[in-house]
């Protein structure tokens, strides 16, 4: 069977489609990498409109919490195999938002990351770069993020409802000084 | 141009140039709504956008109102002070209806009450359970090292299981 | 499935809900409006904001006054420039400092080309929306290389934070005036292809023309500025108005559409866009020589005095502004960022898309050219 | 023998419907190709196309129920079927006396299912999606209806092979040149069929997020794939047999197949959608028009003048 898996890798490293959400500012590199200039339809990648359709969830920059909830709903929606992309330097570690409130510091903590690209804001070259090295180890059977999720399900549920359902205020010692009237 | 500073001045508000083509006035509570109707009503038609600003030291809100008349080419800054332990300001939603999106924002920025104002429910944030974020006694740092940077095996409270490779 | 006996009388079944955003193609960034639809007219409008909430405003206050400059090109993404020009011009402003006359230059010519940029970014928006894909793919091709002449400018292709108190950092590369000059060339030579082919085209004037009329007293009461404003026929620019920067040392149109529809705003973009050329083509002719930059103090010393101004910029969506307060300190009070697309993107959308057909709803969205990071900060 | 005559002509079956499919899939390749060239880039291989369906049905996959499961069968077996009954090149599997009505029918019949289908998926977007689709096909079978009736009444008979023999000897005889205006009112009609610009209000992706495949992952969308490209090559194979003169053989059939694409490419290149309403009620007055035109054309020649 593992010919065939073979092939069906090298297939699937062939035709890879992204999912038309832009969940940061890294989204405005995207067109020029979609369009006449550098045309990343050439590699197979085309975007998809809606997640059941897509093979890729691309992480276009930071992640405010209202919209960590909606990546997580898109991956979960997402059909396997499944891979993630986190796309600038505020995917790895929160880049310039570092001391934000509203922008998650690690994307690899709620959903799994698969290849991740730095730099603010990445070139298209890089883009590409990173499309090209995913197709590699998709064909060489190395991108098993989804598989992860899968394992380790209660592991990131509770990473993500640590910050999407928080019950309590996250200070509670400067809660009690100041309190509204 | 300069009448209105001077129609302004012997109103009793203190008012003042801040640029080439911008006045301050500052106002009391209970007289802004006066000022800024008579504002609109000499030609300050556009809402261009409500602030705030948190003087923590001297225990006050200063929100910061900001009309543009297209006429005369002017801005027209409008300042009134609220204190900061009981923050709470009429609605201005009636001169223009856009002012109630800004002070919905306000609220959930600053925790300003507006009164008058049907719709303060949460805007951009989600399931907001700390004091309102803008506010200068709010260490965001803080906030992030402590909801966002955690290691893998802390378990916060939660019961966070171990992560297999 | 059980049939509710009430179900004609019942208002419930009469309506379903429908996301436009934030996972969807239709809209602009991340940002959604929850629609009540009855059919396929919309019924009622909810904003839903705060996907890209950042905390800009409490970032700032955590930052140098210098630093801030690397933080608020984020702000509006597709066209960071008039960010990073309208602090300089605050800050200038409350510390007396005087800019030589070959910074401002400089500065009107980055302005003017991320406006153009952001133009045709703009109206290739109203081809995705419509399905005109070649449009797309050869407006977003030729905004390619204004981001090239910017990475040699400033070593940036989005962001270039190139700005700073007092000046510019680098002074113009050699060279690369002819080369501003050669894309100006180009871009006239394509324009009237363009105008052939996306405004005269007769389906994209169907769907456009008359959809989404504004008055230039709607206009004016919901705070619209820029060419959306002007588009209403409410002519002002703040460029004229109020000039900053040289403007006032240049020659150039409001160019007048006004009927108020989606048409006339991508219209006003387009005619808006070549007076942007006409603006640089005479900044490369007049341009002085001269310093590019003042001394300003070292960034840890660098310190505002105290007071506030508000300073605006006439970028190409309206007015972008910056209210800074400063207490004396090295960093901020606080600073407000006035987007344009506030008033429009989260009150006047719910007015104006109530009736509107959901075709139409992503290409009023996209005509109106709004940008959500701009107010969600 | 009956079985083994049954066996082959199963075997021949399948044999049509892969040659259909593996046809509409490079017309798709090739049709993504020139887009791309006409919008001033590389785009894809042309073999592109059959590693996305591969890949689709190597993918994991979501039902919505039984009925979605069905309709997207119901989906692409009548476009199967139809296959069967059209003569490619000089080929017919199952000849029949009313193989046009035959056809015809079974084209909407998938429409059908599909609609079945993506409606149980419960999904607003691909509601209005196939209410867009359904309304579309209100719009240009009615042209087309009319176009077929002038040719039932042109060559007095609904069996396509014979329409295909009355067309044959030179140019001069093909249908095109006897009844041009029905062409132009099947052309127009045949944008409309295939789902392309001006007339791609179904998926329209910025409106309604693509519509009815909103909800279709992984095989479903492989099925929705196939169905489209069978779809593809029966739609303009009815348009190559009927006005085209057919085709000694099936290279010259797949030739005129793909000019006819080419055509429905370039509009589609150049053109923004319509709203719904505005495309419907356009092919209820230009291509309408012409058809009927056509008919009556047809009528007097050979009922008053008996050409």
């Amino acid at each position: 069977m593992s010919e065939w898996t073979e092939i069906v890798d090298y297939f699937r490293g062939r035709s890879m489609w992204m999912l038309h959400y832009c969940t940061g500012c890294g989204a405005i590199e995207l067109p020029p990498t979609m369009t006449s200039r550098w045309d990343m339809e050439r590699f197979g990648i085309t975007p998809m409109a809606t997640p059941r359709q897509a093979d890729i969830l691309l992480i276009t920059g930071y992640l405010a919490i209202k919209t960590l909830k909606r990546v997580v709903y898109t991956y979960e929606q997402m059909q396997a195999p499944k891979w993630v992309l986190g796309f600038g330097s505020c995917t790895i570690n929160g880049g310039i938002y570092w001391d934000s409130y509203n922008v998650i510091e690690s994307l690899d903590k709620y959903i799994p990351v698969d290849i991740y690209i730095a730099g603010c804001m990445p070139r298209p070259e890089a883009i590409l770069d990173a499309f090209v090295k995913l197709k590699e180890m998709v064909q060489k059977g190395e991108a098993k993020g989804y598989e992860k999720y899968v394992k380790n399900y209660d592991w990131y549920k509770a990473n993500q409802d640590r910050v999407l359902k928080r019950t309590s205020p996250v200070l509670k010692e400067i809660e009690k000084v100041t309190k509204i009237g | 141009m300069a009448d209105i500073i001077d129609e302004i001045k012997s109103m009793d508000l203190k008012t003042s140039w801040l640029g080439d083509w911008e006045f301050e006035v500052l106002t009391p509570k209970d007289r802004l709504a006066a000022t800024l109707s008579y504002l609109k009503a000499k030609g300050f038609k556009a809402f261009m956008g409500l602030s705030c600003v948190d003087w923590i030291e001297e225990g006050n809100f200063e929100l910061v109102y900001i009309l543009q008349s297209y006429d005369l080419a002017l801005e027209a800054i409008v300042k009134t002070k609220i204190p900061r332990q009981r923050p709470v300001i009429e609605s201005m939603g009636t001169l223009w209806k856009l002012c109630e999106v800004y002070e919905r924002e306000m609220h959930e920025f600053f925790g300003i009450e507006f009164t008058g104002n049907p719709n303060l429910k949460p805007f951009f944030l989600e399931n907001w359970l700390d004091i309102p974020p803008l506010r200068k006694d709010f260490d965001t740092l803080a906030f992030s090292e402590e909801l966002f940077e955690f290691k893998e095996d802390e378990t916060h409270g939660i019961k966070s299981p171990k992560r297999i490779e | 499935m059980e049939l509710n006996p009430l179900r004609e009388s019942n208002d419930d079944y009469k309506y379903y809900e429908l996301f436009i955003g934030p996972n969807h193609p239709g809209i602009e960034g991340n940002f959604s409006y929850v629609l009540k639809m009855k059919g396929h007219t919309v019924e009622e409008a909810t904003p839903d904001p705060g996907l890209l909430h950042r905390g800009f405003e409490k970032l700032m206050e955590r930052r140098l006054w210098t630093q801030n400059l690397a933080l608020i090109p984020r702000i509006c993404v597709p066209e960071p420039d008039v960010n990073e020009v309208a602090y300089c011009l605050g800050v200038e402003h409350m510390m007396g400092i005087e800019v030589p006359k070959r910074a401002q230059y400089i500065r009107v010519i980055v302005l003017e080309l991320a406006r153009i940029a952001s133009f045709l970014f703009g109206i290739s928006g109203l081809g995705g929306t419509t399905g005109h894909y070649t449009s797309v793919q050869w407006l977003i091709g030729d905004r390619d290389y204004i981001l090239d002449l910017f990475e040699w400018l400033t070593g940036g292709r989005v962001y270039h934070i190139y700005q700073y108190p007092g000046g510019v950092k680098n002074d113009l590369p050699d060279g690369w005036l002819d080369k501003l000059s050669d894309f100006l060339d180009y871009l006239e030579k394509r324009l009237p292809e363009y105008d052939k082919f996306i405004f005269q085209n007769p389906i994209i004037q169907k769907r456009t023309v008359g959809l989404g009329y504004i008055s230039p007293e709607d206009a004016i009461e919901n705070g619209l500025t820029g060419p959306n404003l002007r588009a209403s026929g409410v002519m002002y620019d703040i460029r004229k108005a109020q000039p900053y920067l040289v403007y006032n040392e240049l020659d150039f149109d409001i160019p007048k559409t006004g009927d108020g529809d989606a048409f006339s705003r991508v219209l006003q973009r387009r005619l808006e866009l070549g007076e942007s050329i006409k603006i640089l083509r005479q900044c490369v002719k007049q341009i002085p020589e001269g310093p590019h930059k003042t001394k300003v103090p070292n960034p840890f010393q660098f310190r505002v005095p105290k007071g506030s101004y508000y300073s605006k910029v006439e970028s190409s969506r309206g007015e972008f502004g910056y209210y800074i307060v400063s207490d004396g300190d090295v960093k901020p009070y606080r600073v407000y960022v006035r987007g344009p697309s506030y008033s429009i993107g989260l009150y006047y959308a719910t007015k104006a898309l109530i009736g509107m057909r959901i075709e139409d709803v992503p290409v009023w969205i996209h005509t109106t050219d709004m940008c959500p990071p701009d107010f969600d900060r | 023998m009956v079985i083994v005559e049954f066996l082959i002509k199963l075997a021949q079956g399948f044999g049509i419907g892969a040659l259909a499919l593996a046809t509409g899939l490079l017309f798709g390749g090739i049709g993504r190709k020139i887009m791309a060239r006409i919008q001033r880039r590389y785009g894809p291989p042309f073999t592109q196309n059959f590693i996305d369906l591969f890949k689709l049905f190597s993918k994991g996959s979501v039902s919505h129920g039984w009925a979605f499961d069905l309709g997207l069968v119901a989906g692409f077996a009548p476009m199967l079927a139809a296959i069967m009954f059209l003569p490619i090149g000089p080929f017919t599997l199952l000849p029949s006396d009313s193989s046009l009505i035959m056809i015809v029918y079974l084209m909407m019949m998938a429409y059908l299912g599909m609609a079945m289908g993506v409606l149980a998926s419960g999904n607003p977007n691909s509601a209005i999606g196939m209410s867009r689709a359904l309304m579309l096909m209100a719009g240009y079978e009615v042209p087309f209806a009319a176009v077929i009736f002038s040719v039932y009444l042109f060559s007095k008979t609904g069996y396509l092979t014979q329409i295909v023999a009355q067309q044959s000897g030179g140019f001069m005889n093909w249908n095109i040149v006897k009844m041009p205006l029905g062409f132009l009112a099947v052309e127009i009609a045949l944008q409309g069929m295939l789902g392309e610009k001006p007339f791609d209000q179904a998926i329209a992706p910025a409106e309604i997020a693509s519509g009815p495949m909103v909800e279709l992952g992984g095989k479903y969308l492989g099925f929705g794939m196939i169905q489209h490209s069978v779809g593809l090559f029966l739609e303009t194979g009815i348009v190559v047999d009927l006005f085209l003169g057919g085709a000694p053989n099936f290279w010259i059939f797949i030739a005129k197949q793909f000019v006819l694409y080419f055509v429905v490419i370039l509009v589609d290149a150049i053109l923004p959608r319509l709203r719904i309403h505005e495309a419907t009620s356009f092919f209820w007055k230009l291509p309408l028009f012409l058809g009927i035109l056509q008919a009556v054309i047809v009528i007097i020649q050979g009922g008053v003048l008996n050409v």
